[in-house]
């Protein structure tokens, strides 16, 4: 032990509380990131379910509402093309004079037909349409709503504030307050708002068409930027000769990552829509743009999957005589495939959230009806939110936040089957 | 026509089925499935193209002189009627008996052609796949044609990015020369002021209209560098803990948790930041007696690091796995401890691809529009300041493109040089950063 | 072997074809009306066409928010179906835009107007109310302003309310309004800063360039905001930022009462009641633009402007009016109707 | 989780495993011992021990990859582990300084005493235990570093220079008791990943002794080496053992015939036999021991 240095164990031993307490700092400061983004999640989470929460009841009024053949089918005939004309709204309007008989003035009836949605009457219609056995019944009904009564009985409207301060006049606070006090008034499960499409009154308004046009989207979106993005990882890091076209390819690709993706919305309008003659709004053209922008980032994670494969693998599979191909598609990939699905995941939940190119395609846009197919009109949950983020209407806001729970909640599901299918790959060898 | 074609892809797949049935091994079937599927595809493919154009001529033909002489877009229009007809779906106005002549002509002429492509595309198959099929012998390299035509196929997928560089590029290039024309490129990327409030009306001539270009990529740089002095420590310290701390069951929980954060949709982070942080900034920087703008550059950048906190963390994760465990057990028996090993051995190890993660995460830093949108505001500030309001480029991109103001003038036009110009900038960005990163790799790997 | 590589090529070439298919199905007929167009009229456009598609057998028209200058680039892109049948504005068409339009073959344009939007200046309603005269938004916003003197322009000094006048509040001036590209502004500086800045002699004597730029160009050392044109986004900033005006449409205010107050301009409180008579003055028309090519040919565009125009929707107390839409007074209610049916072609001759 | 590292943690207990399941190896003739009454033929202390062992057990979950193993390493001497793949004699040896807690599942029972010091008690900071075990691997690992930052790692972490002389000085030793201070003095601020794979390990070797420990384990340091680098090393070997307690695991048994003073044969975990090298190679007590020598398996 003569040669070595004297004092070794001393002079360890001296740093060692020192190099403890930082490694103990480092972890920290890790752990503290990880929590610093789960915080961060936490907080979203917990502001968007206390804003949207409520989004999920509906207010509903009970009226006895008569149909009386006399108005809805006065030929009595059960036409269906006569049932469809009916006047369904000035239906309820009657139900509601009925209920207030003292209100006369053609102001105070105007305040008090205001109370009940503007889509109660073609509920009804529909109601009657599918079963017209109901001409001529009277019926005990839970009608929509008013947006504006609806946020009162949810309390973002304050009963105490001066009249010119809330959206409901005094007449009307006081109907409602009538109507609590007989237990006509109910706040229900909103299955509008999963079932239906757009609406510019809030009561009626569902994402069902958003979520189908988003679905159309990110089909298209995942089923071309997948096999492109992989094949061309394939190609660049497994068959491509070092020369300028490879760079000039992988230049290209890591700038594309970088191009704002309003960008590549300039670029569907021109090439999708001007050059190829698609429609505008249609969800195929909005996965075309999606997969131009989320090409960048599946392939550089693919890349770097295949790139984290040790050679030794390759070399096996090449020494038992397969070929290049053969040991690419056998081996390397297999071991590549859950980093290339994380960056698949990742950008598919970048194209999922995005709107600012849809702006370009047309794809912000007011659709109602629920698109049959990827050439329909549609519009995709992001960009509704956005336009929902946009109205003026109050009731609007605890839509958005449920709007956008909702497209947190399919994010979920998505990473949620990523890492299933990760761990499945991952046993698999 | 879509019933037609699910039947074809039905049948198409049948025959497919059929041939790889063939004794010989798998790549013979693949040679011959790729003989039978590709012409057949190709040729249903250019039916498809040529079809609607071929039926529409048609169609027309049998419409009166008087239609016919109407200009080509109102024919279009005809014609978009006569097939909401056949679609059954509800046409503007009684269609006259013209109208309904054309539209049963275009009925039995879609069942002639759906049946005729069917016809000939089967036999297009069938012929291919007979010749396939006749020339499978012992001595046919299956295998080396077949992976060729895969090559080819994976050769032609990394193309598309070339093709939608260029693809941007000319969809930007000309209307951003049209602006050119209008200001000049000198004052446009040299000009230190930025204030489009030139008129909107022909009538209002006279405002002041400066057209700058700098003022907006210091904005971009600022809030871009805040982001990234966020993202950065934040996402490389988590990739860091999960790796080489975490056990598992922290591991598969927190590293999904924090991929969903690059999944919430910007606008909400827009919302977050404009709403929640801007003016909590405010209210603290008074407290400091410091003026903050409530559109500080500060509060769009913090929010917008959070966001691409999980562009580094689940990149840099992946580098950091693949460093090998070697390395690791080499400096553990020196007697380092975990962080010592992860700073000095783990970390230059898994520099070039964390570096990778990171430029990736800038890019998105830099494109990112609605956060910056709700919450940046649009003064175009030329400061250093965080606490100032400052703008970017992709917000004044959308602010020109949405604006209300007349199509070719100055004001929209900008927006395509601004696009022109941040594509060519990062497009030189990029090329530097790969430079650097290839140079690092070569001497170390 | 070659089971992975096959199903590899196959998976591709499928997807590429399905690709080219679709493609070639685009063209797929249209039987919906494509209306696109200005973000202010957006809201009430929306409302109709809703209702249309509720009540009749037609489909509910798709609106797309693509702003008013995007808006009349697409309409005069073409006629076909491939184009928009109607644009929304939310000023009105210019020369330049009907000659592109006339040059791509879109000849015929039928004008409606539809309505006015009041645009108010509004603050947080915990705070006091403002009471403000044009003069006074003008010194408070222009880039430059008359010296005391009233012998020339000076950059503007004025940092607080009170500064401009003693009985104003005594805050730092914060207005949130909208960018240079949006015709809320637009209008905003037409009917404010415009009116406010003719009132001073020294605006006079100054040639028609000079003083246009006085009047029009708003100041950008931070005391005026552009805000984007998100006004839920200014009322909830206003919310959080009792000092600071806002300027946005009469609609968010309407809405928004619990939170926001409107400021008096030139003691005219903005009340839907005062915009509709005109004694507010600032408030500006809102229309929508038909290309009568297609009027016939798409299904259901008549019957859309015939609900447009019913008194059910723009009339006094149609649903347009519960949007906070101010209506047109009647009898121009009329002429526009009378034009409407008619399909009279827009001439821009006063 | 990446693949690649996945590969690195499971070939590990790979190496340990085999006790029970392989037949084929049990198979072989009289094994006669069973659990507790089993004992090491030959003499497994030291009389100058540096490392003592006794009766350790090593569990890789219900793997029992060591068992009840005791044996000394004395002051001054080369001691080789040889025996069959997956004996045990690389786990063995990343027990005693404690490289084993690495593996998460890994469990060590028993007494490892660092100069009458228990290891794995809570009074022996691992950190510094290493400082004074230092191993080397099977496969060459430098940092990616320059050759000077390789070797300069450990001082610097532990902080045994006070300044940049004394660095170089540590760095400059260290190199030439590798024997690679010839070859690389012009090199030093070029990748240690450049050089060949004998300089590699030897750069290994240099990057350990810098450290100044009082054991250096080497587990199969010459197995990735040509011919020529293996006697580089082995000459190294030599020469440390004037300084260095040391103990080899090895494949070749002429290799610890060369090189060792001692030998210990593993065999499924067990240490069967051990003596003098001389001894061992020219007289085995235990038949097993005699068969692996003689080529009769392994």
């Amino acid at each position: 032990m003569s040669s070595r240095p004297r004092g070794v164990k001393e002079r360890v031993a001296e740093g060692i509380a020192r190099r403890y307490r930082r490694e103990r700092n480092f972890r920290l400061a890790g752990l503290g990131a990880v929590l610093v983004g789960m915080t961060f999640l936490g907080f979203f989470f917990y502001t968007l379910i206390g804003n949207g929460y409520t989004a999920f009841l509906q207010t509903h009024i009970r009226l006895d509402v008569e149909l009386s053949a006399d108005v809805i089918d006065p030929d009595g005939e059960r036409d269906v093309q006569a049932l469809g004309r009916a006047d369904y709204q000035g239906v309820i309007r009657n139900a509601l004079r009925a209920r207030f008989p003292d209100v006369t003035s053609r102001n105070d009836l105007r305040e008090l037909f205001a109370l009940v949605s503007p889509g109660a009457g073609f509920e009804l219609r529909s109601d009657v349409l599918s079963d017209p056995e109901l001409v001529g019944e009277a019926l005990s009904l839970w009608v929509v709503a008013d947006d504006d009564v609806d946020m009162l009985i949810k309390g973002h409207i304050d009963r105490a504030a001066d009249e010119s301060q809330r959206r409901i006049s005094d007449s009307q606070l006081g109907w409602i307050e009538q109507l609590e006090a007989d237990g006509s008034v109910s706040r229900r499960f909103n299955h509008r708002f999963f079932t239906s499409g757009d609406s510019r009154d809030p009561e009626m308004a569902g994402i069902w068409s958003a979520v189908v046009g988003s679905f159309f989207m990110l089909l298209v979106t995942l089923a071309l930027s997948f096999p492109i993005g992989v094949a061309t990882a394939i190609y660049l890091e497994e068959f491509a000769p070092k020369n300028r076209w490879t760079d000039l390819i992988e230049v290209n690709i890591n700038n594309l990552a970088a191009v704002p993706s309003i960008v590549f919305g300039l670029l569907g309008l021109a090439l999708f829509i001007n050059i190829f003659g698609l429609p505008r709004s249609a969800p195929v053209v909005g996965g075309l743009v999606l997969t131009l922008m989320t090409l960048p980032v599946v392939i550089i994670a693919a890349r770097a999957a295949l790139m984290s494969v040790p050679p030794s693998i390759r070399e096996a599979a090449l020494g038992v005589g397969a070929s290049k191909m053969q040991t690419i598609f056998h081996h390397v990939m297999p071991l590549a495939m859950p980093g290339m699905l994380t960056g698949t995941i990742i950008g598919m939940a970048r194209a999922l959230g995005e709107s600012a190119p849809l702006l370009m395609i047309g794809m912000v846009a007011f659709i109602v009806d629920v698109p049959e197919s990827p050439l329909d009109p549609a519009t995709a949950l992001p960009v509704q939110v956005y336009l929902w983020a946009d109205s003026p209407e109050r009731a609007f806001v605890e839509r958005t936040s449920a709007a956008i729970l909702v497209l947190l909640a399919f994010l979920l599901v998505m990473n949620a089957t990523a890492i299933l299918l990760r761990k499945r790959y991952e046993r698999r060898w | 026509m879509t019933v037609a074609a699910y039947v074809l892809g039905r049948r198409r797949s049948a025959t497919t089925t059929g041939v790889s049935f063939h004794s010989l091994p798998g790549y013979y079937g693949s040679y011959v499935a790729i003989w039978c599927a590709l012409p057949a595809l190709a040729l249903y493919c250019l039916w498809q193209l040529v079809e609607p154009g071929f039926i529409r001529t048609q169609v027309l033909a049998t419409l009166p002189a008087a239609t016919l002489e109407l200009s080509e877009a109102e024919l279009g229009l005809v014609y978009n009627d006569i097939r909401n007809l056949v679609e059954g779906n509800i046409v503007s106005g009684e269609p006259n008996d013209e109208i309904l002549a054309a539209a049963s002509r275009y009925t039995s002429l879609q069942r002639i052609s759906n049946l005729g492509i069917t016809l000939v595309v089967l036999l297009v198959g069938l012929t291919s796949l007979g010749w396939a099929f006749r020339r499978v012998e012992p001595g046919l390299r299956a295998r080396n044609k077949v992976e060729r035509t895969m090559e080819v196929v994976l050769m032609a997928a990394s193309t598309v990015a070339i093709f939608t560089t260029i693809g941007i590029f000319l969809s930007v290039l000309f209307e951003a020369l049209r602006f050119f024309q209008q200001v000049s490129p000198l004052e446009f990327l040299f000009g230190l002021s930025w204030s489009p409030q030139t008129a909107i009306r022909e009538d209002q001539v006279g405002s002041s209209g400066a057209f700058g270009a700098v003022p907006l990529f210091a904005g971009t740089l600022l809030i871009s560098g805040i982001a990234m002095l966020v993202a950065v420590p934040v996402g490389l310290m988590s990739a860091i803990y999960l790796s080489e701390y975490a056990n598992s069951q922290v591991r598969s929980f927190a590293k999904p948790m924090l991929e969903v954060l690059a999944g919430i949709p910007t606008v909400v982070y827009g919302y977050f930041a404009a709403l929640t942080v801007g003016p909590l900034l405010r209210q603290f920087g008074e407290g400091l007696g410091l003026g903050v703008s409530s559109e500080s550059a500060l509060g769009a950048g913090l929010v917008m690091g959070i966001m691409i906190i999980p562009f580094v963390s689940s990149l840099s994760d992946d580098v950091i796995n693949a460093v090998p465990q070697e390395l690791r057990d080499g400096s553990y028996g020196l007697g380092a401890t975990q962080s010592e090993t992860i700073r000095q051995v783990i970390l230059p190890a898994a520099l070039p691809g964390i570096v990778g993660g990171i430029l990736l995460a800038a890019s998105r830093a830099i494109g990112e529009t609605m956060i910056v949108v709700m919450a940046a505001g649009l003064a175009a500030n030329l400061t250093a300041n965080p606490l100032e309001a400052v703008t970017t480029v992709t917000v004044q991109i959308v602010t020109l493109l949405v604006g209300d103001q007349e199509f070719d003038s100055a004001k929209t036009l900008a927006a395509f040089a601004l696009g022109l110009l941040l594509f060519v900038t990062t497009l030189l960005l990029n090329i530097i950063a790969l430079r650097v990163v290839r140079r690092y790799r070569e001497q170390y790997e | 072997m070659g089971r992975y590589s096959a199903s590899f090529v196959s998976c591709v070439s499928a997807f590429g074809a399905a690709f080219l298919v679709q493609t070639a199905h685009a063209q797929a007929a249209r039987d919906y009306i494509s209306i696109v167009g200005s973000s202010t009229v957006y809201p009430f456009s929306t409302v109709v066409a809703e209702r249309f598609g509720r009540t009749t057998d037609f489909s509910t028209p798709t609106i797309e928010s693509t702003g008013s200058g995007g808006g009349f680039k697409l309409f005069c892109s073409g006629v076909g179906v491939q184009y928009p049948d109607i644009t929304n504005s939310s000023r009105r068409v210019r020369q330049s835009e009907i000659d592109e339009c006339a040059d791509n073959g879109v000849r015929d344009i039928v004008e409606v107007k539809i309505g006015y939007d009041g645009i108010v200046l509004a603050n947080f309603n915990g705070a006091p109310m403002y009471r403000l005269t044009r003069e006074q938004i003008y010194l408070a916003l222009a880039k430059t302003v008359p010296d005391s003197a009233g012998s020339g322009l000076i950059p503007n000094p004025y940092v607080s309310w009170s500064d401009i006048d003693a009985g104003l509040p005594n805050v730092r001036i914060e207005v949130l309004g909208p960018p240079p590209t949006s015709g809320t502004r637009d209008a905003f500086v037409e009917l404010v800063m415009l009116a406010g800045c003719e009132a001073f002699p020294v605006i006079e004597t100054l040639a028609g360039d000079e003083r246009d730029a006085a009047c029009f160009t708003m100041r950008e050392d931070g005391a005026f905001i552009e805000a984007g044109e998100n006004d839920n986004l200014i009322v909830q900033k206003l919310e959080a930022n009792p000092t600071a005006l806002g300027i946005f449409g009469f609609s968010f205010l309407d809405q928004n009462q619990d939170k926001v107050q409107g400021s008096l301009i030139g003691g005219i409180s903005p009340e839907f009641d005062s915009i509709a008579d005109g004694s507010y003055p600032v408030s500006r028309p809102l229309y929508s633009y038909v290309k009568k090519l297609h009027v016939g040919e798409i299904p259901g565009i008549e019957e859309f402007l015939a609900e447009l125009t019913s008194e059910a929707a723009w009339g006094d107390f149609g649903y347009l009016s519960d949007r906070g839409l101010i209506p047109l007074p009647q009898a121009e209610r009329q002429a526009v109707l009378q034009a409407v049916q008619g399909l009279e072609n827009v001439s821009l001759s006063p | 989780m990446s693949l690649a590292s996945n590969l690195e943690k499971e070939t590990v207990p790979q190496a340990g495993v085999g006790t029970a399941e392989d037949t084929s190896i049990q198979a072989a003739p009289d094994i006669r011992v069973v659990g507790e009454t089993y004992r090491t033929v030959g003499d497994y202390t030291s009389a100058t021990p540096v490392i003592r062992t006794r009766n350790v057990d090593v569990f890789y979950g219900d793997n029992h990859a060591i068992q009840n193993v005791s044996l000394d390493v004395g002051k001054n001497e080369v001691i080789s582990l040889i025996g069959p793949s997956g004996c045990g004699k690389s786990t063995f040896i990343r027990c005693l300084n404690r490289m084993n807690d690495t593996i998460e599942s890994a469990r060590v029972h028993g007494e490892i005493l660092l100069d009458g010091e228990d290891i794995y008690s809570r009074r022996m900071d691992v950190v510094m235990l290493r400082a004074r075990v230092g191993i080397v691997f099977q496969k060459p690992n430098p940092f990616p570093k320059s050759v000077y930052d390789n070797v300069a790692y450990g001082p610097r972490i532990h902080g045994l220079a006070r300044h940049r002389e004394e660095l170089d000085k540590i760095v400059r030793t260290s190199l030439e008791k590798a024997g690679l201070w010839s070859e690389v003095k012009d090199r030093l601020e070029e990748p240690g990943t450049g050089l060949s794979g004998g300089q590699q390990q030897r750069l290994c070797i240099a990057r350990t002794i810098a450290v100044s420990p009082e054991v250096i384990l080497m587990d199969e340091p010459c197995s990735a080496l040509d011919p020529i680098a293996t006697a580089h090393i082995e000459d190294l070997i030599d020469e440390l053992k004037k300084n260095y307690a040391i103990a080899i695991v090895t494949h070749s048994m002429q290799q610890a015939a060369r090189v060792s003073q001692r030998t210990a044969y593993f065999h499924l975990g067990r240490l069967i036999e051990v003596g003098d090298t001389d001894q061992i190679f020219t007289n085995p007590q235990h038949e097993l021991t005699e068969d692996y020598i003689t080529g009769r398996f392994g």
